[in-house]
């Protein structure tokens, strides 16, 4: 039994573009630190977005789901969720991944917090979706009814980006998606996100682990205090050591 | 101080908000309503009254500060208030201080207690404790097939001074006090207290509170527990809040207090009618004891000669004795070392009929 | 002068989280420990500095049991340590977050601290001279006076860090300090550990970027579902097979 | 930013102007001057609150229960034994932290709600307690005849002080804040777990900043005691501990001067709000607007911020929480 | 022995009315994060519109006033306690406002009469312990509200909804639930409990301009006596003060009468495990 054939079927517009952004801006009461970034997604691709410390990754990602204030335009299926707050986005097919793990609920069951993130599928659909983030990660289902908050930091980061698949989004964000995973949950990630990219799936990820980055992304850009920097395609990618010292030599020269 | 002398500037300090709030609101109207009839008729001696009024909020320190804005800012030359006990020990200072009289519609005995650096300077206007508790030990309590005493009475000054003297009283005739609860102002549920004096076996309970709401929860409790006993209520709970809250329960209950709407006297008739014309409807006890200390002071004012000043109203207090034209029923008397101001004659038993407060004397 | 952990067991209600767990940590010396999600790393170190209790075990800090000591004294007695997830309070700055560190060094009472006097203003003085300097090590000068939430994720770490440090500890443990680094921010924070370890405290790491490891630390612990995998080398552990398959997955090929 | 002595003096210091500029204007007018010293009381108490909320976290309902205490032990040593107002002083300070010390042992660990339950209940027991004392404490009728000061015998001297005093623990209270006690204390409000991984024992720790605190009120009882002369049951109940709260919060809890600012502000108002059943709705409605207005106090807020919006480079505008912000 | 049981009889009826109260405060708590002190405020208001009103209409006008008043304080608390900036402490001095509102405008508007009607006046009788049927109503009604809060809570899928929106707001959004409505909502439906509440206190206990607070204290109290976490523990910690009132003004002198039950929460809670700060869920 594979994973593939669990899956229902992500893809609704094989290959269009799912999400375009255009003039995204993310901005803290007093300071802009991302303006004008625009770009956009195919369904099944996978845009990886690099840069040092503090280039404004996380703020970016976070404008794009309504958790940063910030404005531009936000289409999802050609429906602008620019204007929405963050549940609305969520339910318009944005699911969000925030660093630290944001997304989970701590005081709640492991079980209850993967019920959370089904909520928004049609019930008899639910249980299909749980089975599959059970196959994603077993370790979800061996820690059931364990609180949310007892989990140690890798498998939380598990249940993290498993609450955000539960919904089956159109695309999906992931913030630093590496941070705490042992290597061998990378294997994981890389094949769940190849099978995902392949019903159509469209994938947003911000990264410090150039090396991961590389695995699993088809583009990149280079963010650098909040502007896009540089960008690139697979080829760029394929090797990784190359692109990290290009994009550092780009940063602190 | 110049423009003391175009009007009578008295000060109201009474507690409109707070837990006492049921005391001073009524105290309020009143003094206002008779301050306006007597503008209407003329003021004191061709001079107009006008009464400012302070919100002590039921407490010490707030009815201190309002003493201080009433003196220094307004001018007052004298002062009715506070509501409470405790306020007008606090304010006392400020007002002797500041040779300011004060006409004060409390029982506390304490405020009135000669050891006090302020006395010259206070005067009160309603029974105090100890007369209130002995007319009731006198007249209700002591009797011959009342052997056992329980007493419910309220968690501040005014119960537990009664709850004392009560207790001192009884020791002096050897009756035996069977149980003393105390409960809480704000008390909701009274059961439990209630249950604790049916089970001491009392011939008669003695029901010490102030507040209309505690005293007619006591009462519906004691029906709903099975207290056989009569009840013997105190002071301010001959008023209208007190039956209604009562309801059927309230039947039998005798109070030694002043003044009873339902049956009232000819004196009190008239205040009634100035309390309508206030547009008010009157409620008991706080208007009488508020009506008599303005009187008090309009009277005194009338007394003085030439320019009012606070000392010269306080020396015209101390000669108003045999005073019949307030609205109580006895006499207002204050002298020289005397300022307790009003007496047994005032006090008179009521008792719940069907419903309505009936006089018994 | 050691750190040595001794059979240690600890249990959550269901969950044996550690096992048996033994290992010895000298001064001046960086010891790795690695392991699966969930293998019991955070365990081990919550049950070294007394936050979680040990059902069986003993630890001794240069031949001292602790093992009745609570938390605050035993770093008091040279145990210092970062939190996986960054706990700080938001508010705070960067300074201020660093000067917390020297709590265990304040010699004055506080009855001199309230009226100021000479010595509280001079030992003030001298933290504050240190602080500064470790900001400077760790290249956050630049931050001091921007609050802990704005700053992003990685140079939070590094403020951990540098707070761990501050605390002029015998011994640190550094719960996956690099995680979320650029990499040059990785070489910097694995300059500071050497720096540490030559300066003759002993560093405990915890890790899941293995070739971090491998520059950094001489000997390594590998965990696996509470009990203790193997231990050695970080080249000789590499070539485990068992070591690639649990933990490092394809990255180990 | 280096903490230079000058910078710490700030706060007393500005306290200490404003004082000055007014105290020509009210010096003959014994209402203002009587207004100034409750002022004065007030920021006492709104500064221990300053101090168990705004540093230590502690939303404690008993800063007048402290103060009571400090306000029963120099009456009850003045009018009972006829000692000096001097050794009521020292007992108005240590009982209050005698008996803040071992409640806040008990109950530090709570979370913020019902840690302020705990208070209020302590607060309401000590009111119980005091009443109950009988003739020692005076029971429900309270005592009068406190001494005023010799050293202060007039409003106009009360007044000089009263803020002096404040200005005294100002000084006191930003030393602490600004040494590792009280940048401990602020870690272990937000998280004790972080705080002991400091090398703190959070539970000492910040009962004996809990106690410090309650010494304060206790102060703020004693120059309450000898201004008013009185002092009963009633007179610090915990309704005004809530008024104190609203003053701290008001002003901007975590700030030095905020606290102070609240004080003067509900001390004031009260002046200008009818005397009448009203007097709550105004009240009310006044406290809502302005929390609406300034969430973290009036001197917690950025103001500049606040009107311009973004205009603001960052670096500037960040309150400097090692000082509290109070340098405004 | 029947004594004892007599009061703990009484003690636990009295309970209950705690309970009603602990309702909202438990179901806010739950979903917020957060407490609302007005609602004493809002269950005396009821009783006042139900005690001049009457009949049907005065129920409807009743529980309508008191959701209004707590509709006001929802909006409030918006302002006050957006998602991913939560002050819990702000907020609830904002309720205190509307609180001191309140009181003020049932004094001007109502008066200081103390406000019971009485339906019942015969009891019944359990082997010489006379209760009023009132009481049996009460008994009845918390039991409803409390097994329909238990189960929308635990067992449904908005129950977890709403517990996810007081855990982590922000990650609740992600999630695609509406905090600010879910918020919003429990306040107004705090408003609904209370305002039930108060017409229910109307009948039994009375209330008056000032008994506000004392419901929200006791209220208070016992949601949070074993952990604020659940109604079902509300109700337990409402019957639990209930019965050690009762016990201490049936057996202990004077001001221990009044101090016992105070004392008895204070070392409850200095001793309970429930109200601890459990920041990351319980671990390291
Ligand atoms: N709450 C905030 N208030 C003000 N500025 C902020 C806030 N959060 C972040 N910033 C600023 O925004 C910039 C971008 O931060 P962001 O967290 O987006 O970086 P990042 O690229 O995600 O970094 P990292 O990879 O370390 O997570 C930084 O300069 C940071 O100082
Ligand atoms: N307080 C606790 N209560 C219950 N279970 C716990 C607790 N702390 C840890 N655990 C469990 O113990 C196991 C080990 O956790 P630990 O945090 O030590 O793992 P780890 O090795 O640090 O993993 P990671 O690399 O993901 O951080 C996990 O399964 C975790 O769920
Ligand atoms: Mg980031
Ligand atoms: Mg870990």
């Amino acid at each position: 039994m594979t994973i593939v054939e669990k899956v229902s079927d992500f893809a609704r517009h094989q290959n269009a573009v799912v999400m375009s952004c255009r003039d995204i801006v993310a901005r803290y009461s007093r300071i802009t630190v991302v303006s004008g970034l625009n770009f956009s997604l195919r369904s099944g691709e996978m845009l990886a977005i690099l840069g040092p410390n503090g280039a404004g990754k996380s703020s970016m990602l976070g404008s794009i789901a309504g958790t940063v204030s910030g404005s531009g335009e936000v289409k999802v299926k050609n429906q602008d969720l620019g204007r929405m707050n963050a549940h609305l986005r969520a339910r318009n097919g944005i699911a969000f991944v925030p660093e630290r793990r944001g997304n989970i609920f701590s005081t709640m069951s492991v079980k209850e917090n993967i019920d959370v993130g089904l909520r928004l599928l049609p019930p008899e659909e639910r249980e299909a979706q749980r089975d599959f983030i059970n196959d994603l990660f077993p370790i979800l289902k061996k820690r059931e009814t364990a609180m949310a908050g007892v989990l140690s930091g890798g498998e939380q980061q598990m249940l993290a980006i498993g609450l955000a698949l539960g919904r089956r989004p159109d695309v999906l964000i992931l913030d630093e998606p590496s941070q705490g995973l042992a290597p061998a949950v990378f294997d994981i990630l890389e094949r769940a996100f190849a099978v995902l990219k392949n019903k159509g799936l469209a994938l947003l990820l911000a990264e410090q682990n150039v090396p991961f980055a590389a695995r699993i992304a088809d583009r990149y850009v280079i963010l650098s205090q909040g502007q896009i920097v540089l960008s690139g395609g697979k080829e760029d990618l394929a090797n990784p050591k190359e692109l990290a010292d290009a994009f550092l030599g780009k940063v602190n020269g | 101080a110049a423009s003391a002398q175009e009007s009578v500037k008295i000060g109201g300090i009474y507690s409109l908000s707070g837990p006492a709030a049921p005391f001073g609101v009524p105290e309020r109207d009143i003094v206002e309503a008779l301050a306006a009839k007597v503008n209407k008729e003329g003021g004191l001696n061709g001079k107009k009254v006008e009464v400012i009024f302070c919100d002590d909020q039921t407490n010490p320190t707030e009815a201190a500060r309002c003493a201080t804005k009433l003196i220094r800012q307004d001018r007052v030359v004298a002062i009715t208030g506070s509501t409470i006990g405790t306020g007008t020990l606090a304010l006392m200072p400020i007002a002797a201080a500041n040779e300011v009289p004060v006409l004060a519609p409390v029982g506390t005995i304490t405020v009135t207690s000669k050891d006090n650096k302020f006395w010259p300077w206070v005067f009160r206007t309603a029974p105090s404790d100890t007369l209130i508790i002995s007319a009731i030990m006198e007249r209700g309590v002591f009797q011959p097939k009342h052997k056992r005493v329980a007493i419910m009475y309220q968690e501040d000054a005014y119960g537990e001074a009664g709850m004392k003297q009560a207790k001192k009283l009884s020791e002096e005739r050897n009756i035996e006090i069977v149980s003393a609860v105390g409960a809480p102002l704000n008390a909701i549920d009274l059961t439990a207290a209630a249950t604790n004096i049916r089970n001491s076996k009392p011939d008669v309970v003695l029901l010490k509170t102030s507040a209309p709401a505690l005293g007619a929860a006591f009462v519906r409790a004691a029906k709903q527990v099975g207290i056989e006993a009569p009840i013997i209520g105190t002071g301010s709970l001959n008023q209208r809040p007190f039956l209604d809250a009562a309801g059927p329960a309230g039947e039998g209950i005798q109070i030694v207090s002043i003044g009873n709407w339902d049956d009232p006297s000819e004196r009190q008739k008239e205040l009634g009618e100035v309390i309508v014309a206030a547009g008010k409807t009157p409620k008991g006890y706080a208007e009488l004891i508020g009506s008599t200390g303005i009187l008090a002071a309009f009277e005194a004012a009338k007394r003085v000669q030439g320019d009012i000043t606070g000392p010269k109203i306080r020396d015209a207090l101390e000669t108003i004795c045999d005073y019949k034209d307030t609205y109580l029923d006895g006499n207002l008397c204050y002298s020289k070392d005397q300022h307790e101001g009003v007496f047994e004659d005032t006090l008179i038993t009521v008792e719940i009929r069907d419903g309505k407060f009936k006089t018994v004397k | 002068m050691t750190i040595e952990v001794k059979d240690v067991t600890v249990r959550f209600g269901g969950v044996t989280a550690l096992k048996d767990a033994s290992l010895t940590l000298e001064r001046g010396k960086i010891l790795a420990v690695v392991g699966p999600n969930g293998s019991g790393k955070s365990t081990l170190f919550n049950a070294i500095t007394g936050m979680a209790k040990p059902a069986a075990g003993t630890v001794v800090v240069d031949a001292k049991r602790i093992d009745d000591l609570p938390a605050y004294k035993r770093i008091a007695w040279g145990v210092a340590r970062t939190f996986q997830t960054p706990r700080f309070d938001p508010k705070v700055t960067v300074e201020e977050a660093v000067m917390c560190g020297f709590f265990r060094l304040r010699r004055t009472s506080i009855m001199a601290s309230l009226l100021r006097t000479p010595s509280a203003a001079a030992e003030e003085k001298r933290f504050r001279d240190r602080c500064n300097e470790i900001l400077d090590d760790l290249k956050l000068s630049g931050f001091r006076s921007q609050q802990m939430s704005e700053l992003p994720m990685g140079r939070v770490r590094l403020v951990e860090v540098a707070r761990a440090v501050a605390n002029e500890p015998k011994y640190i443990l550094l719960d996956e300090p690099a995680a979320g680094l650029a990499v040059d921010e990785q070489r910097m924070l694995s300059h500071e550990m050497r720096r540490l370890a030559e300066r003759g405290v002993g560093v405990l790491l915890v890790e899941h970027n293995f070739n971090l490891i491998r520059e950094l630390a001489e000997h390594v612990v590998v965990l696996k579902e509470g009990s203790m995998l193997l231990e050695g080398t970080p080249e000789t552990i590499a070539k485990n097979q068992a070591f690639i398959d649990t933990y490092l997955g394809s990255t180990g090929r | 930013m280096q903490g230079s002595r000058l910078k710490l003096l700030m706060p007393a210091f500005s306290v200490i102007v404003v004082i000055a500029l007014i105290s020509p204007f009210i010096f003959s007018s014994p209402f203002w001057l009587d207004n100034s010293v409750l002022v004065a009381i007030f920021s006492l108490m709104a500064l221990s609150m300053g101090m168990a909320y705004g540093q230590a976290g502690i939303l404690s309902i008993a800063p007048a229960a402290f103060a009571s205490i400090g306000a029963f032990a120099t009456s009850v040593v003045t009018t009972r034994y006829g000692l000096s107002p001097l050794v009521g002083l020292v007992l108005a300070l240590v009982l209050p932290m005698v008996l803040a010390y071992p409640m806040a042992r008990a109950i530090t660990r709570l979370s913020p709600l019902p840690l302020s339950i705990a208070t209020l209940l302590l607060s309401l027991v000590l009111e119980l307690a005091i009443r109950e004392g009988g003739d020692f404490t005076g029971g429900y009728i309270g005592l009068s005849g406190i001494p005023t000061l010799w050293f202060a015998p007039n409003l106009f001297s009360m007044h000089v002080l009263g803020w002096l005093l404040v200005a005294l623990v100002l000084v006191l209270y930003v030393n602490l804040t600004n040494s590792a006690v009280g940048r401990a204390v602020r870690t272990a409000r937000h998280d004790p777990l972080r705080a002991t991984a400091d090398g703190v024992h959070v539970p000492s720790l910040l009962a004996v900043y809990f106690a410090l605190s309650a010494s304060v009120a206790g102060l703020a009882g004693w120059l309450y005691a000898h201004h008013l002369t009185y002092m009963g049951p009633d007179s610090l109940t915990m309704h005004v501990s809530i008024k104190i709260m609203l003053m701290a919060v008001i002003g901007g809890a975590s700030t030095f001067l905020g606290p102070i600012l609240g004080a003067a502000f509900l001390t004031l108002i009260t002046l200008y709000l009818p005397a009448a059943e009203t007097q709550g709705m105004i009240f009310g409605a006044v406290l809502i607007l302005v929390l609406l207005v300034t969430p973290n106090g009036v001197l917690g807020t950025d103001w500049l911020a606040f009107f311009h919006g973004k205009k603001r480079k960052s670096d500037v505008a960040r309150v400097q929480p090692a000082v509290g912000g109070g340098a405004a | 022995m029947f004594e004892l049981a007599e009061y703990l009889l009484r003690g636990a009826l009295l309970g209950v009315t705690y309970g009603l109260l602990a309702f909202p405060v438990s179901l806010l708590f739950v979903t917020t994060g957060s407490v609302d002190v007005a609602l004493g405020a809002y269950a005396v208001l009821a009783a006042a519109i139900m005690y001049t009103v009457g009949g049907p209409a005065g129920v409807i006008l009743a529980i309508g006033a008191a959701v209004l008043a707590s509709t006001v304080v929802g909006l409030i608390s918006m302002r006050l306690n957006r998602p991913g900036a939560v002050d819990h402490v702000i907020a609830v001095l904002g309720t205190f406002g509307l609180a001191t509102f309140l009181e003020s405008f049932i004094l001007t508007i109502f008066g200081t009469s103390p406000m019971i009607r009485q339906p019942f006046t015969t009891f019944w009788d359990f082997g010489n312990i006379r209760i009023s049927p009132q009481m049996g109503i009460n008994l009845a009604v918390c039991l409803v509200i409390l097994s329909i809060l238990f189960i929308v809570l635990q067992r449904t899928p908005f129950g977890r909804a709403m517990r996810a929106s007081a855990v982590n707001p922000v990650g609740a959004a992600l999630n695609g639930i509406p905090v600010k409505l879910i918020w919003f909502s429990t306040y107004v439906l705090g408003g609904l409990l209370a305002g039930a509440a108060g017409v229910l206190i109307l009948f039994s206990t009375g209330a008056d301009y000032s008994t506000a607070f004392t419901l929200t204290i006791w209220g208070f109290g016992s949601a949070i006596i074993f952990g604020m976490h659940s109604p079902l523990r509300g109700f337990a910690g409402g019957l639990i003060i209930g019965i050690v009132q009762a016990l201490s003004s049936g057996y202990l002198p004077g001001g221990w009468a009044t101090a016992a039950p105070l004392i008895f929460i204070f070392v409850i809670l200095s001793m309970g495990r429930m109200n601890q700060i459990a920041a990351t869920g319980g671990r390291v």
